[in-house]
This record gives C-alpha cells, structure tokens and sequence, in this order.
C-alpha cells in the first residue's frame, strides 16, 4: 500500500489519529501522509528532499475530484500533518543551527516537553470525556424522584422581599438586561516575545541601506534566542515582499544574501502593513 | 414476570411518577393483568405499613403514589419552610425584575435574557407568590406567560405597576461605562456597589 | 430519637425533596449529629439494597436522593418524560472534562490547552447548567474562572468530585507517548537521534 523509498522497509505507521490517513504522492514518497511524518521525524527521510507542494497538491486535487472519499477526520488529519511537515522543514532551513549554544537548545527540549506534556494531557481529557458518557448513560438509567411537597402541608412564605426597594429592583432589571459583556480574553499566561515582526523590519529598515550586502548569518550572528532569529528571518521576507531587499542564495541551502535595494530613509509608516505578524 | 420484579417495577415507577399512577397504566408498563397489579399494590402497601416506613403508598384519585406517614408531618413541615435564606438571591432578584419589567414574560424569554436556565429561580418566585402564571403564549409548546403579583406590589410598596421606577433613571453615565466591566464581579465581591449600579449599557 | 425514628424522619423528608438533601439539612431537622444521620442513611440505602427494592436511596451531588434502581428503566423509560435532549458533541464533553479536572479555569486556559477557542462551548455547557461562573482570576481582565455544577454531578450521578476517575488512568500508554515524543523531537537536530533529551527516554 505504501511504497517507501527509503532504506528502511519495516516501519510501524504513527498512530497519532485513528482513521484512514489521506494518501500522499511525491517523488520520494508515496503512502499515508502520517507515515511520512514517522519517516521524517524519525529521521527515515530528510524532510529536505520532500518537497511539500506536491504533497498539498495532490490533496487538494484529491479533494477537488472526489471530496466524498475524503471524510472530515481525514481531512483534519491532513492539515494536521501538514502542519507538522511544514514546521519540521521551515526548522531545518532556517540558518544557525550549528551554533545554537546549550541554553537555547535546552530551552527548546522544554518547549518540546510542555508540547507533549499539553498533547498528552487533551488525549487524556478525550479518554476522559468517554468516561463521563459512560457515567452520565449509566447514571441515566435511575430516574430522581422530583415531585416534592404534598400541597397538604402549609408552608409560610416569609418576606424574601424585605429590604428589596423599587429603585433596587430597577438596578436589577438593568442588571439582568444589559448584555453580558464578553470577557476580554487572559493572556497573561502568554509569553509575550519581545520582539515583534514589525519591529524588527523598522529596526533592518534603519540600518541595511548602509550594510551592503550582508549574509543573513552575519544579521542574525547577534542574537541568542531562536525565536528573535525567526522573526528576523520573516521580517526579511516581509522586506523582500515590499520590494526593499532582494535575497539571494549563492548555493542550494547556502547562506542567505541580504541587499538593500529600497529607498534610502523610507517612512517608517510604509512599513506598517507588517504589523500583522505580531504575536 | 414474578411477584418480585411486579413489586419492584412499581416501586421504580411510582417513585418518579408525579401524579397517582393508575392501576392501569402501571398493567401497561408490566404487561399484566390489572388485577394481578392491582394486588401486588396493596401487598406493597401493606408491607410497608408493617415495615413502619416513614412513607406509604396511598391509593389517592384512583392510582397509587408515595407520601409520607402522617407521623412525620413536624419533619416535613419543617423541611418545606426552612429559610435557606432570608433574602432573595441576586439571581432571584433579577428574574423578578425581568418578569416585572418585561411581563407578561415566559420562562424561555427569561432563560434567554439571562444566559441561564431559569426554571428554579420562576418556581421559587411562584412559591413565594411573587410571580404567578398569566396566560399562554402563542406558538409551539404554549409556554406559561408570567407577571407580578399584588402582593409583590404590595411587598415592594407600591399601587400598581406604573410605579415602577423607570430604568432610564438608572442608566450609568458615559463615564460610569468604563467601570461597567468592572461590575461583572461578581456581586458582594468588594467594590461592586461603589460605581452607582453594576453593569447595564441597558440594551 | 431512636434509629427507627431517625431511619422514618430521613425518609419522609427525602421522599418530598426535589434536589438532594445533604446530611447536614437533615441533621438540622432531626437535631441530631451530623454523624449519626449519615450512617443512618448508609444503613437505610444498605437494607434498600439488601431487600432489592425498585428504588434506591443514592448520594449524589452531596446528599440523598431516591431514584429507581437502574434494572428498572425499561419500565421508568417508558414513564418518567425525561430529558432525552441532545448529546453534547464531543468538543463539548471535552471541555467539560478540562473544566472538571482543572477547575477553576479561564476560557483562556481551555483554549490555550485545547489549541482552538473555547468560548462557543463552555457558554453551551454554561447554558446546560454544567458550569458556572465561580469567580474572577487576578490579573488583567480579571477573567471569569469557571467550574462544574451540582447538576453536572448529578447526571454523572457522582457525589462529590473526588469520585471523577483519576485522570491519570487516561493517559495514553507508553507506546504512544514514545510515538508522540518522536514526531516532536527537534526536527533536523543533527544529534537527536543519539544525544537524548534531558528527559533521558532518547528513542
């Protein structure tokens, strides 16, 4: 069903999700896009050699002619797996990989932790919401006895309303009328970079005019968090995009070539259109 | 079916039954004779007496249901006025005001305009006799329609419901609207009466 | 008060309540110990039991209640009009799992541990009557923390939360642990497959 060109021939498929993983075609391989996550992760296949637009190509054509074979489970799996692929291989391209110091590969086993640690717990609520319909149908067969007091026995109603004054009840009423106001959603508990896309294009847009033609090694050899090189990386794509830099590549997975081609002093509010990568 | 699982189905369908529940209906349910259901009552009946339970099963308005022993009628008495609190809950008191407000208002409407379910809180305030049902809305399922009562009117101090103070009164000023959100604390929390009203933009 | 008249109170106060009577309540009413009333129920839902009667006297959301033992619900089914209504979809019933676990917990919390907005559901399950409102968390915005109900107790049919199941028996076995570990190692690192993480499970 699956035909691997790889080494490895033996290899059990990743059971992430259940349910029939959409098949995918490239020239390296052909199979379940799950076992080409297994294959890539676990080293089986260099990422690099799969080109990935192939892999969403053949899905949506897959889709387009013949959607009903593509059940929604499968088609989540896919954007899933995708996803994954996508991260794996934007990770492998980025540059300066070589001489990330300890701290930071350290801090990206943690983050690697919290992510597994988050996955296991949510397939741990999954099995649990199982559980709580397993209790509810058990708990379903006894019906409560609900039927309360006979009216035979008097009961004295005492005044809850003491205290209770028409100006009062009207603060009531405006209070049970208004409309819930939404609750601005927490984000204290996310860590906020310091550093934001925007930011970091105004920062190259004040200092490449005069850098020349800088490696994107040599722009980014200051940095020490892997997530500063990243936004470096998407605020040059940003600049590329706006047609202020050209980027080149003397060889394939060669260093990057930065050059400024824009106007020298360029308003800093041309640039604000990039302020939608923040966070 | 034995003479036990007979008794036990009774047992199970009159304990949830809210009105007396025929001897022919429960015949229908076990698919037995009437007779035969009929006796397995007053057999269960009778044990019951023996037994000294504090309720029986009492043949009221042609069928059986579950009371209690007249013995205990201090408990029960007890029970059904106990103040669980002396004052009306917030919630409580916001549904009154939506039924006094909006009247004549449906417990859906209610729900609706609250967020929540507001079954209880409308049976307390029909309990108490604040709120009382009108009439019968139009439409699918008829629900009951609510309103005040006189002696909600009476209780608050007031002739009739065009005495009610207008809410217009008590809408906050533009610069209470930005505490508005802070009056989402929830009530009795510290501060939440300081800025003249809670929340209400009022629509 | 004798046990048998102890026994007799307890049942005809919990034969007219409409929610569950907690041990204390009838302790109040009884004037007896706390104590002694709970072993009296304990006593009395043991010999409901032993005598297999159609009913049982069940703890649930922290106090008595009766309802029909479930053998019987063939016959109940078909009698009691019960709310059939319709199942919550399983984002629904995930949600809630996280709320009942993790509670209390922020709609910014779920999301965060759930990877997509949680808003929609938790205000469904706030609609049903499973969630609540149970207070602010510090901090900016001052978010509204939320936990489960008494009602989603009873319909779990648990007495208190103490008897959810241990979420730890959930967890997925080591084989998919690995597995999961394996699609997260760091793509790309030239050592990965040797160096190990600092977690020392390696491969």
């Amino acid at each position: 069903m699956a035909s691997v060109v790889t080494s490895s021939s033996q290899v059990a498929p990743l059971h992430v999700l259940a349910g029939p993983a959409p098949l995918v075609v490239t020239p390296v391989f052909e199979g379940p896009i799950d076992l080409l996550v297994h294959l890539v992760a676990s080293h089986q296949l260099d990422v690099l050699e799969v080109p990935l637009a192939p892999v969403v190509d053949s899905f949506v054509q897959v889709l387009r002619e013949r959607p009903e074979t593509v059940p929604l489970d499968a088609r989540s799996q896919f954007l899933l797996m995708a996803a994954v692929l996508v991260e794996i291989k934007s990770q492998r391209l980025l540059p300066g990989r070589d001489d990330v110091d300890e701290d930071e590969e350290l801090g990206c086993w943690e983050e690697r932790d919290l992510l597994l640690a988050r996955l296991l717990e949510c397939r741990a609520y999954a099995a649990v919401a199982d559980a709580f319909v397993a209790l509810s149908e058990r708990a379903a067969r006894s019906v409560a006895r609900e039927v309360g007091v006979d009216d035979g026995f008097v009961v004295d109603a005492p005044d809850l309303l003491c205290g209770v004054t028409p100006d009062r009840l009207a603060q009531a009423y405006l209070r049970a009328a208004a409309e819930r106001v939404v609750p601005r959603v927490d984000l204290s508990h996310v860590t906020v970079d310091t550093v934001t896309v925007s930011e970091t294009v105004r920062a190259l847009a004040a200092t490449l005019p005069a850098a020349g033609r800088v490696s994107f090694r040599e722009l980014t050899a200051h940095l020490s968090a892997r997530i500063e090189v990243i936004v470096h990386f998407l605020a040059v794509l940003e600049l590329c995009k706006l047609g202020k830099v050209v980027v080149g590549q003397a060889e394939r997975f060669g260093d990057l070539e930065v050059v400024w081609v824009g106007e020298a002093y360029p308003v800093a509010e041309a640039l604000v259109g990039s302020d939608e990568y923040e966070g | 079916m034995t003479d036990d699982e007979l008794v036990r189905a009774i047992e199970a369908v009159v304990m949830v039954a809210v009105e007396p529940v025929t001897p022919g209906l429960l015949a229908e349910l076990a698919e037995e004779p009437v007779e035969r259901v009929e006796s397995a009552c007053e057999r269960l009946a009778a044990s019951y007496r023996e037994e000294a339970r504090g309720f029986v099963l009492a043949r009221v308005a042609g069928g059986y249901r579950y009371q209690t022993h007249p013995d205990l009628a201090p408990y029960v008495e007890r029970f059904a006025n106990r103040d669980v609190s002396h004052r009306l809950s917030s919630a409580a008191l916001e549904t009154l005001a939506i039924v006094a407000y909006r009247q004549p208002v449906s417990r859906a409407q209610i729900a609706a305009l609250r967020g929540v379910n507001a079954d209880g809180v409308v049976r307390l305030l029909e309990q108490r006799g604040y709120v009382v049902g009108v009439g019968r809305a139009q439409g699918p399922g008829q629900p009951v329609l609510y309103g005040t009562t006189d002696l909600f009117l009476e209780r608050l101090g007031l002739d009739n419901l065009s005495q009610l103070p207008p809410v217009e009164d008590f809408l906050p000023g533009v610069d209470v609207v930005a505490e508005l959100e802070d009056g989402l604390r929830p009530a009795g929390a510290p501060g939440a009466q300081g800025a003249g009203g809670p929340d209400g933009t009022g629509d």
